[in-house]
């Protein structure tokens, strides 16, 4: 099978980005930048190509087996939801990077670095949206959390940078895991990783005893991913990446990939109430507590962070009230939430992009991003301002810009809300428009301050590290690129209905047409006196009122204890600040540095691990049929064996210690006279004598022993665990003697028996057996010999000196 | 002990005994107790009663060996005989032996088996030796 | 028969483990001494004791003890040689190194 | 019949005795050794390929020409051969990082002869199809593990060793006892002998017993909860290298024997036996990721991360599918490749900067930006972010655990997974992040380099073994097919 194009504009950009260090160091005097700009600009343009036959309502697909035994396939599936997201992807990429190229100064910044970051992110963004196989999507779902990460801890010596790289990286890996479980769950319902497949069995899937926790793990992952609360709490924290980056993964296109995956799997989950209630739940709240938030900030990029929080959890609201489409069919209001959804999250990356654009000129000419010591920088930056006026004046939701219109559409369908019957919503639906209200007037107020804070009032030029002025051109046009796009959609929704809008809310809705259906989009600013109308207005009057008395009810934050952090921080930072003492004192207990505790853990385990299973199974026996008349003199070695033994751990003087053991050793050796093994007889009293030998060469001018010091516990554990040790063992041998003498199976030896003599041509059976039937054994054993004998050497004569790993070479 | 005339001839006569008895047991332990091992502790500890009563330097002057060379000499010795079976295709550690009519001697068994036990002999001679000697000489 | 030796390892391994559980360098290692005993005459044990001649087949008794746990007796004896000769230096060394044989003191603390 | 299989333990051995002879030519033994080391990865290789392309899978050979089970059998099959291919690379690469960093001293102190020898070992444990065989194979690699932990006599490591050597000859000790009782109730040594016995028992109370004996002494050896705490201390003495090769090899050998064993023989009542496996790979990985998570010392962390991961290997073994089995064997093979090049970096650190506590370290990444990422790599790696080995490894583990209905391990894995990315990336962002710190730099740039060197073929391996893991999932499923499948071992073995 070949790449095709589609792959290539995926795998492309990684493949570019190891070259961008060699850009970088041999063609320094251009910005890196320029040659990086190439790239996402024909990327774009090739995916604009696809727009006739995707808003036809047909789908592409490029199927390429990577990894089929688990079923995972780079299958490429092109409709008009993965279209709509990578057109924002290159598009956006285009105008970020040429930003960049003016933001980032190429003496002073590691641009082989950001630029690498930024391909990879965008190549792996590129991935999620147009994988047609779940896992191919969660493989590049994490690299894009990966490369977000990076580039939040860009300028890594800050401390902060480091927090907030740690911080986002933590959130959404984690999020990254449950949701790779949810698949694995999608997975052994369904099957396949293929989203089409899946989709085709959503019978099965909401027939599944696992379909909540499935449904949840897999939320889990797009809601850290899209900053839902709780788990926004990354996102301002990822405002410590380059603006840039802001505008591009945390605003216009990766905080969007949990919109894009409830988007995509809703024909999978949204059939049932537990979706419905979660997903415009999590985004209902998270418009609020966003909107809310963002008021108090008082950095710029800290109010564009929070406002972007409450916008995907606008959208997010949105995706959850459409899905009662599926409840109540399709041609009713209710697809409207998700038209409004799509329409809104192609303006939000337009006025949002453009604001962070406009933060970072800021910043970038007055050193500055705090709105306290900012003001009346509207006569330097003209046209900055006028960009961030058409910016915020479209995020607060007023005529005639394209955030008017959604939010517009956004009201209406949350007013449709209240209309739905069952789901609990004839008693709770009024949450949706009242909250929604709420949240829109704190939205009007953050855009207010966003712009009249920095731009009008007070010029304060003491607090500024530069004089301000107009940015270079270079900067200025991509915003105002932004912001064109944003009057243009406010006069000319329509121009996106048909090519963009219509074939991606068909794909969140694939059962909801025939073959031959369009949804019909038509996106216009009147609608007559409705109830969102009057919303709007009663917005922006109580806004307006809000934004002028700002000053008056603004304590209310310090009241409820918001001013400082969001109290979910507190949450994070305590987890945090805890893994590392808690795993300290985890390991700290066990882990003594004595030899005696480490063994008996060893031996705790064996003997519980052992009782446990012979109480579990049975199988103690013992065998007493066959007792064999007992020689009177193997009593008795027996007999001074055992005593002998016993005697040894109370031996003082450790020359005594040391013949007792040998004693007890040439004993054993008397034993195996007994039992008719002469070879062992001889090996053992030989190694006895020279381990005796050895003993008093090393121990000679060693300490006497010692009576222990030690607590009656410590002493009586030792004798519980050493007799536990010698019943477990004897207990076992009796047993598995027994079970011997009843299954009778015939022992491997008779056959060396029969054949030492006649086809290994010795008669000592057991030195036939060393050197011949299993002479493997010896010659290994004589290799431990030599290991020991050279390692004595090693051990005797190297003495180094110092710590490891240091000063060797 | 360095002049204990007595002594030194004792230990000569007993090391002679010793060295003859663990050469026995190397031969004969195919067919009764003994083998290389045996054999080879035998040995060493005649030579440690060598450096018994006489001492450490002078038998080490006499005897020129150095014992590391031993053991890799016994295992390749010991893997030799596995390796030669495979020269012939048979598989590894294949043991041959026959019976030849040699004079004197009459009817002896040759044995592929005994050449891989001599390797252990040559081995666990070194390996004591070397352990006896490095413990012993290391200045306390 | 089986049953007395079997008493006997227990007794072997019980006296071993309270040695190793010791904190005397010279103890443990005795401990390891007295465990691979009891291990070797388990392992006779475990092959029957008592019935017929030793395996030398020019005795040509009727029948002989099983020759193949003395075999693994014989390498394992051979092993463990190895071993308690190489723990001894180590322990000779470790005292002479650390001037104690009290393994109290040989702990090491935790942030090494 | 197959000679071959006698190579990757005979090869090693004959070297490593040769090069006793040369213990004072430094020179000529790295020559030798750094021929035999090539020698023996192509030759892995090859035997890998025979292997995979025999018609059983599986290739055998009965030494000394006694027919099984009577003698002693190797066996090379599909797991078996694959753990030959990734002992002899981990081998090789070592051996040349080996080169740059080994003291003179320990290489005239038979350095290079203990490492073939503890080759020697491992591969044959690898190969043997015959219990006792299997036990003096992991004489052999114990007691050049003893050699080399304890080679060069630092006050620390002999500490230390003394601890590791005591624990390691008990589990030893109890090997022999569990074989011995084996023999008694079956009569045979031989593995696929054992199997076919043991399933004809039908008191399985005793085997239970010995299977959990065994459990205890491979468990011991493979660094398994409660049973791995002589392991921190004690690899944290020698040098990089060797404990590298440890964290590689050593601890495989020990779970590599776990999965043979009870796969092939205690296979009776997995509902029992691989439950308590399960649970002990959970607490393995909690309290080896909680180990890393307390120390700042870079090397004490990734010796922590060994003890973590081996929860992981055996993970697969304890859901006892074949899913889940091809899983951990997948597992293993990554891991032996991103620990050692975690070692590596971590030795290179060391050495560089003349301390292992990370908050002393910072800002690295601007002058060793190679360095930096390979770590990086390296332990995304290792926490399992695709589409590195460690990835695919996780998810095959955690996919075939959901599909068996064991979710209490997934959730296990999970968290634990997200603490290791914890655990690596403080490491990460303490050292090559931040601000840079006074610290002199001891090495010099083409020392780091040339040290790199041995690190970019292992982070090479495992980005390939991410991209292309189809071939390696089809090779591994295979394996867990033969595996799961035990009657047809013991007919090649026992026609």
């Amino acid at each position: 099978m070949l790449l095709s194009l589609l792959h290539i504009a995926i795998i492309a950009p990684f493949l570019f980005a190891l070259v961008i260090p060699f850009f970088y160091k041999k063609i320094p005097s251009i910005h890196t930048g320029w040659f990086v700009l190439i790239l996402p600009t024909v990327i774009f343009i090739y995916l604009l190509t696809f727009i006739p036959t995707i808003s036809r309502g047909e789908t592409v697909t490029q199927l390429l087996p990577w990894v089929p035994s688990l079923g995972i396939n780079f299958d490429i599936h092109l409709d008009g939801l993965a279209l709509l997201f990578s057109l924002l992807i290159s598009g956006i990429g285009v105008l970020v990077i040429l930003y960049s190229i003016y933001y980032l100064d190429k003496n002073k910044e590691s641009l082989h670095n950001f630029y690498f970051y930024l391909m990879m992110f965008m190549g792996a963004m590129l991935g999620v949206v147009l994988s047609g196989n779940l896992m191919v999507l969660y493989v590049f779902w994490e690299l894009t959390s990966l490369s977000s990460a990076l580039l939040i801890g860009y300028w890594y010596d800050r401390e902060k940078s480091r927090y907030g790289s740690l911080k986002s990286m933590l959130v959404t890996v984690s999020g990254g895991f449950s949701m790779l479980a949810g698949f694995s769950l999608l997975y052994v319902i369904t099957g396949t990783f293929t989203i089409t497949e899946i989709i085709a069995q959503v019978d099965t899937v909401a027939a599944s005893g696992l379909f909540i926790p499935t449904m949840i793990l897999v939320l889990l992952g797009a809601f850290t991913k899209s900053a839902q609360f709780p788990f926004h709490i990354w996102l301002p924290d990822a405002m410590e990446a380059p603006t840039p980056v802001s505008a591009y993964l945390h605003s216009a296109t990766m905080v969007k990939a949990g919109i894009y995956l409830v988007a995509r799997l809703s024909p999978v989950f949204s059939g049932s109430s537990e979706w419905f209630w979660i997903v415009s739940g999590f985004g209902l709240f998270t418009l609020l507590w966003g909107s809310f938030n963002a008021v108090r900030q008082t950095d710029l990029k800290s109010i564009l962070a929070y406002s972007t929080i409450s916008q995907l959890g606008m959208i997010m609201s949105m995706l959850g009230l459409g899905s009662a489409a599926a409840f109540y069919g399709y041609e009713a209001g209710y697809t409207a939430a998700t038209v409004a959804a799509v329409f809104h999250l192609i303006n939000h990356s337009t006025f949002k992009g453009s604001l962070f654009m406009v933060a970072g000129i800021v910043d970038h000419e007055t050193g500055t991003r705090d709105i306290r010591k900012l003001g009346g920088l509207m006569t330097f930056m003209p046209i900055t301002f006028t960009i961030s006026i058409i910016g915020a004046f479209s995020m607060a939701g007023i005529y005639p810009f394209n955030g008017f219109l959604s939010k517009e559409m956004f009201l209406e369908s949350m007013v449709e809300a209240t209309h739905i019957t069952s789901l609990n919503m004839a008693s709770l639906g009024f949450i949706f428009p009242l909250v929604a209200w709420i949240a829109s007037v704190f939205t009007f107020i953050y855009s207010m301050i966003l712009v009249f804070k920095t731009f009008t009032g007070n010029y304060q030029p003491e607090k500024l590290d530069k004089k301000p002025h107009e940015a270079p051109i270079g900067m200025l046009i991509p915003p105002i690129i932004l912001v064109g796009l944003v009057v243009i959609f406010g006069f000319f929704p329509n121009i996106l209905a048909h090519s963009i809008i219509e074939p991606a809310v068909q794909s969140i809705y694939p059962y909801g047409l025939t073959g031959v259906e369009h949804f019909d989009v038509h996106i216009s600013p009147w609608h007559g006196f409705t109830p969102a109308l009057f919303m709007t207005v009663s917005i922006v009057a109580v806004g307006v009122l809000m934004y002028l008395t700002l000053t008056k009810w603004q304590k209310i934050y310090t009241f409820l204890r918001l001013h400082q952090k969001d109290p979910v921080n507190y949450i994070y930072d305590g987890i945090v600040k805890r893994v590392v003492p808690v795993a300290k004192r985890v390991t700290k207990v066990p882990e003594t540095g004595l030899l005696r505790d480490y063994l008996a853990y060893m031996y705790i385990f064996l003997i519980v691990a052992v009782v446990f299973t012979l109480y579990h199974f049975g199988g103690f026996a013992i065998e007493t049929a066959n007792v064999a008349e007992i020689p009177i003199y193997v009593w008795v070695i027996v007999a001074v064996i055992a005593a002998a033994a016993l005697l040894i751990p109370f031996l003082k003087n450790r020359v005594t210690a040391i013949i007792a053991t040998s004693f007890v050793g040439f004993l054993v050796a008397l034993l195996f006279v007994m039992f008719r093994a002469p070879d062992l007889a001889l090996t053992q009293l030989l190694v006895e004598t020279v381990t005796t030998a050895l003993f008093l060469l090393c121990f000679y001018h060693l300490p006497e022993l010692r009576n222990e010091k030690s607590k009656p516990t410590f002493k009586w554990t030792n004798v519980i665990i050493s007799i536990g040790v010698g019943v477990l063992v004897t207990t076992m041998a009796l047993s598995s003697l027994a079970l011997k003498s009843k299954k009778g199976f015939e022992s491997i030896a008779n056959y060396f028996l029969e054949n030492a003599h006649d086809f290994a041509g010795g008669d000592n059976v057991v030195n036939v057996i060393l050197v011949d039937f299993r002479g493997m054994d010896t010659m290994f054993e004589i290799l431990v010999l030599g290991i020991a004998a050279l390692g004595i050497v090693a051990l005797i004569k190297l003495k180094l000196n110092g710590k490891e790993d240091i000063n060797e070479k | 002990m360095k002049n204990n005339v007595s002594l030194h001839t004792m230990t000569r006569i007993a090391v002679f005994i010793i060295l003859s008895f663990a050469i026995y047991l190397l031969l004969a332990g195919h067919n009764n107790p003994g083998g290389g091992f045996i054999g080879a502790l035998m040995t060493a500890s005649a030579v440690v009663l060598l450096y018994i009563s006489f001492d450490l330097k002078t038998i080490k002057n006499v005897l020129e060996f150095y014992f590391p060379y031993f053991i890799g000499t016994g295992l390749i010795i010991a893997i030799g005989t596995g390796i030669s079976s495979m020269i012939f295709g048979y598989p590894f550690l294949t043991q041959f032996f026959t019976h030849a009519h040699l004079p004197i001697l009459g009817d002896v068994e040759l044995t592929t088996a005994l050449v891989f036990d001599i390797g252990v002999y040559i081995v666990v001679v070194g390996v004591t030796l070397l352990i006896i000697t490095t413990i012993a000489e290391d200045d306390v | 028969m089986e049953i007395l030796i079997a008493l006997l390892i227990g007794v072997l391994f019980s006296v071993a483990t309270y040695l190793l559980l010791t904190k005397s360098l010279l103890r443990i290692v005795l401990g390891t001494v007295l465990l691979s005993h009891g291990a070797h005459l388990l392992i006779l044990t475990m092959g029957g004791l008592g019935q017929g001649a030793a395996p030398l087949l020019g005795q040509e008794a009727g029948s002989y003890t099983d020759p193949l746990p003395q075999a693994l007796i014989l390498t394992a004896i051979v092993i463990s040689f190895g071993m308690t000769a190489l723990l001894l230096v180590l322990t000779y060394r470790t005292y002479k190194a650390h001037q104690t044989d009290d393994l109290d003191q040989l702990r090491g603390r935790l942030d090494e | 019949m197959s000679n071959l299989l006698v190579v990757p333990f005979l090869l090693p051995m004959v070297v490593g005795a040769v090069l006793i002879f040369f213990a004072k030519h430094h020179r000529l033994q790295r020559i030798i050794a750094g021929l035999t080391g090539i020698a023996l990865f192509v030759f892995s290789i090859y035997l890998t390929y025979r292997v995979y392309q025999s018609p059983e899978q599986m290739i055998h050979l009965e030494v000394g020409d006694w027919r099984a089970p009577f003698g002693i059998v190797l066996v090379g099959d599909m797991l078996s051969i694959l753990m030959v291919l990734m002992a002899s690379f981990v081998g090789l690469v070592c051996l040349f990082y080996g080169f740059k960093t080994i003291h003179i001293e320990r290489e005239r102190y038979y350095f290079y002869s203990f490492f073939f020898f503890l080759l020697t070992g491992v591969n044959g444990a690898f190969l043997t199809g015959d219990l006792f065989n299997l036990f003096v194979f992991f004489e052999v690699t114990l007691i050049s593990s003893y050699v080399l932990i304890s080679h060069g006599g630092k006050k620390f490591q002999l500490r230390e060793s003394f601890k590791y050597v005591v624990m390691n000859m008990v589990a030893s000790a109890f090997f022999l006892v569990a074989v011995a009782y084996l023999y008694a109730i079956t009569g045979t040594l031989n593995m696929a002998d054992l199997g076919d016995r043991v399933a004809m028992l039908d008191q399985q109370g005793i085997i239970n017993v010995i299977a959990i004996i065994f459990l205890f002494v491979f468990g011991a050896k493979g660094a398994l909860f409660p049973l791995y705490y002589w392991l921190p201390k004690s690899y944290y003495g020698p040098p990089a290298v060797i404990t590298a090769l440890f964290g590689a090899l050593l601890t495989k050998v020990g779970l590599y024997s776990l999965i043979r064993t009870f796969t092939l023989i205690f296979n009776q009542n997995p509902a029992f036996t691989h439950t308590i496996i399960l649970v002990l790979a959970g607490a393995t990985m909690i309290f080896g990721v909680l180990g890393a998570l307390s120390k700042f010392d870079i090397k004490s962390i990734i010796i922590y991360q060994i003890i973590s991961q081996v929860g992981f290997m055996i993970m697969g073994l304890g859901v006892f599918s074949a899913d889940a089995i091809a899983g951990s064997i997948y597992y293993i093979t990554h891991d032996m490749v991103v620990k050692v090049a975690l070692f590596f970096i971590a030795g290179i650190i060391i050495q560089l900067t003349g301390t292992a506590d990370i908050r002393k370290m910072g800002g690295l990444l601007k002058k060793y930006p190679l360095l930096g990422w390979s770590f990086f790599i390296a332990a995304m790696s290792l926490v399992g972010i695709p589409p590195l080995s460690g990835f695919f490894g996780k998810f095959s583990l955690i996919v075939s655990s959901v599909g068996e209905g064991q979710y209490v391990i997934v959730g296990v894995a999970l968290v634990v997974s997200l603490l290791n990315l914890f655990s690596m990336l403080r490491i990460f962002m303490n050292v090559f992040w931040g601000e840079e710190t006074d610290i002199t730099f001891a090495l010099s740039n083409e020392q780091v380099n040339g040290l790199l060197r041995t690190v970019i073929p292992l982070i090479a391996v495992t980005i390939a073994l991410g991209l292309g893991a189809e071939p390696a999932f089809q090779y591994v499923s295979a394996a867990a097919d033969q595996l799961m499948n035990p009657t047809h071992y013991i007919d090649v073995i026992l026609p």
